[in-house]
């Protein structure tokens, strides 16, 4: 058995290359991969492409998340579903070098998002969604007539990346998540050429998961590491 | 301004809340929306969904008793209830975009006489949080809007024609804001319910379109 | 709590009406919805527009399946991967009756099969998959160019029922599957107007089956019937 | 017909079966090549996917060790092993158009020098059984197809152009049949392995397209 278990996230993240494009799943907190990126801006990584539904700073500030890539200028583009805060009255850090014009950013809908992620993994070359007709994010964009109702062509999102958090694994790399930290995790570990996945428990051998209960096979995995039990607050979101 | 009381947000949300039916499958935007899962239906079964991938969430969590692996589109902790199903993020807006939300409830900046409206970009500031509000908008059976009726400096909130870049054309179907009840009609606002202290005369005047006035208008209904 | 529990299959297929189309799950022998399909051969409706991988008649031909309702007529129409068996010696049942003329097909390969059913319960207007390109599939088709490779555009496969077969349930109507039993009972349940699942297992109560391990939520399904222990084999499938 | 003994369906499958690397995802069609599965790589891990949502299934079971739940895409009950996953269909053929099956492995009626072929439907037939086939053949990293040299009354079906409907076009990249093992080349069909009684003369005449000789030809390799 190949074995994908890695003993640091150092290791883990030690090949990306300048200008990947890497996908981070999370939404809000949960699935945030919080040591894969306090890894990868240790290594020092420059001119990521992000892929994430925020482009980080969501919540508690304390914890790592994507704004740590941000702020220390490693990320060239970010593909989201916000480049600002909800409430216009927060400012993100992605944003003020947004609107510096010191960061890139390709802004589409949440569900755009998710199923160009999804296209990616499932070999689909386009598909037409109604989400965003009539707006901006139509600019440019094929508008199409199906049964009297418009909808926009929207392309796959790849990377050559995905960082996932996941809440357990077999040695096989068959994973499961917990609740909502599922959210993008099982479409970016298809849609990436290479997944990494940080996990809240120790690994289990294969045969410990119910096949009907795996969220992710093994086959999308290439990394696992597990999260130390002494970890601090800022990685580990726990208290 | 007046030193009238408008109508708070709690009450705003509450009053959306009454509209949802026996059954239904409702998903609540983030600020003001999020306070309709508060309202409680003592004889209907209300679904909240959420994007990131829940069916079935139950309320909001006290301090202390949060799962960590469990937020609403919010980001705020809620409560796991039985019957309960989580699925990927795909699958989550998969379910939104083939209509199986039957409202979703939204805050806003504008909205305009011909259910246009726009939540996701200030005036003055490069991109924004659209999240998952054009999906939303688009795709459930009900797009129902909670905002104060005025900005802060007292502009019209529900005008002629958005000025903001939109969010969807043509889908809202009612307003609640601080100082009535909306209906979004084929021939514009419709005003159905009033903050009590107000007068018809005073929330046309701040409001930027026609507002007809319902029939049957009546005082603002706050169930609690 | 609306109770989607029904006594018996008569009842639970009682509304259906002359012209419905139906989704029927089931690959070889797992999923196919043995009971429900014997309940609307004696309902009666016929001019059923029927959407499954094949025609039936595969495998055990003691077993109920969709071959009961091809044979006696009620089928006018039906879209699948299969209108013939895969040995060409091997006739089934609606191979005679389409090679007649007297019932109509729509044949497609089944990974789009299944991504144009799960395009209907994902609200997808249309699609670009690479199967079926430069073969007959492809006649009548748009064929469009992505980065150097060309893809046919496919549109969504709706219905108004679909009848399901699933291992367990609870109140509301979350499902789980066994194995692969799973096939296309997923995105049926969200692709048809109204959901009819026959169980294995008695039903259980909300709350005991793992949020993280539901298969199909309950808000895609509509009616339930558990099947009876003492079914016979012929639409039980058990030894 | 000569009483020469051609290769046999078992070693047709060995032979294609040893072609596997290391971790690599395999999906095997209808018949014969569900028959790889029996062959045994000491030292090599395979994954076997089928179609209808199974990733890393085991052996064909024994009769009474069925699992009713679970069988291949041919049908036939396999046994669940360690380290197994399931999933929908949807998910299935996402897996195998986004290309992370390795190899297919697929029965033909007619392969052409340009590596198109033809799986789907005999002459003069109505419709035909495509299953997964045009899915798997557009999207696998290698298409290989193990079929008989010939038709039953002698036809080749190694051609020079399909004559039978395509289920794809210019895929196919090894064929194992029981006369020998042939590689589809951008000049055409290469024989590089031969069944032990036969001459290439004979294997060619019954070849409806030109046959190269592989400089290294050997007889066909039966591990088993």
């Amino acid at each position: 058995m190949r074995n994908k278990l890695f003993d640091t996230f150092d290791e883990a993240v030690a090949d990306i290359p300048d200008g990947a494009s890497i996908m981070f799943s999370g939404f809000a907190g949960p699935g945030t991969p919080r040591n894969l990126i306090a890894a990868l801006h240790r290594q020092g990584a420059k001119e990521i492409h992000a892929i994430s539904n925020t482009p980080g700073r969501w919540g508690d500030s304390s914890l790592v998340d994507l704004s740590l890539l941000v702020q220390s200028r490693r990320v060239a583009k970010v593909s989201a579903a916000f480049t600002a805060a909800t409430h216009p009255s927060a400012k993100l850090p992605f944003t003020e070098l947004y609107e510096a014009g010191e960061i890139d950013a390709e802004l589409m809908p949440q569900g755009t998002l998710a199923e160009r992620i999804r296209a990616a993994g499932a070999g689909i070359a386009g598909f037409y969604t109604a989400a965003g007709v009539g707006t901006e994010i139509a600019d440019g964009k094929e508008v199409r007539n199906f049964d009297g109702r418009d909808y926009l062509l929207e392309l796959p999102l790849p990377a050559d990346y995905a960082f996932i958090h996941a809440h357990t694994a077999d040695d096989l790399g068959n994973l499961q998540y917990r609740l909502t930290q599922r959210n993008f995790g099982p479409i970016m570990a298809r849609a990436a050429k290479v997944t990494i996945v940080e996990l809240d428990e120790p690994i289990v051998l294969s045969g410990d998961i119910d096949p009907d209960a795996v969220h992710t096979p093994g086959i999308f995995v290439d990394r696992m590491i597990v999260i130390p039990a002494d970890a601090t607050k800022e990685v580990k979101n726990q208290r | 301004m007046t030193n009238k009381k408008p109508i708070d947000r709690q009450a705003m949300a509450n009053r959306i809340a009454m509209e949802f039916q026996d059954g239904w499958v409702v998903n609540l935007g983030i600020g003001i929306p999020t306070l309709c899962s508060n309202f409680v239906h003592p004889d209907k079964e209300i679904v909240y969904q959420a994007e990131n991938g829940v069916v079935n969430y139950g309320p909001m969590a006290v301090d202390g008793e949060e799962d960590l692996w469990l937020v609403n589109a919010g980001g705020q902790y809620v409560l796991p209830q039985p019957g309960m199903a989580t699925m990927d993020h795909s699958d989550s807006f998969a379910l939104i975009r083939a209509g199986y939300v039957d409202v979703t409830v939204l805050g806003a900046y504008e909205v305009a006489a011909n259910g246009d409206f726009a939540n996701w970009r200030v005036t003055g500031r490069k991109g924004g949080g659209i999240g998952g509000a054009m999906d939303l908008a688009v795709s459930a059976k009900n797009v129902y809007v909670i905002m104060d009726h005025t900005t802060r400096d007292g502009q019209a909130r529900l005008v002629e024609r958005c000025a903001l870049p939109l969010t969807a054309v043509g889908v809202v179907k009612l307003i609640a804001t601080n100082l009535g009840l909306i209906e979004v009609t084929l021939s514009g606002f419709v005003l159905k319910e009033i903050a009590p202290d107000y007068s018809p005369e005073e929330v046309q005047a701040l409001t930027g379109a026609p507002l007809a006035i319902a029939p049957g208008l009546r005082e603002f209904q706050v169930a609690s």
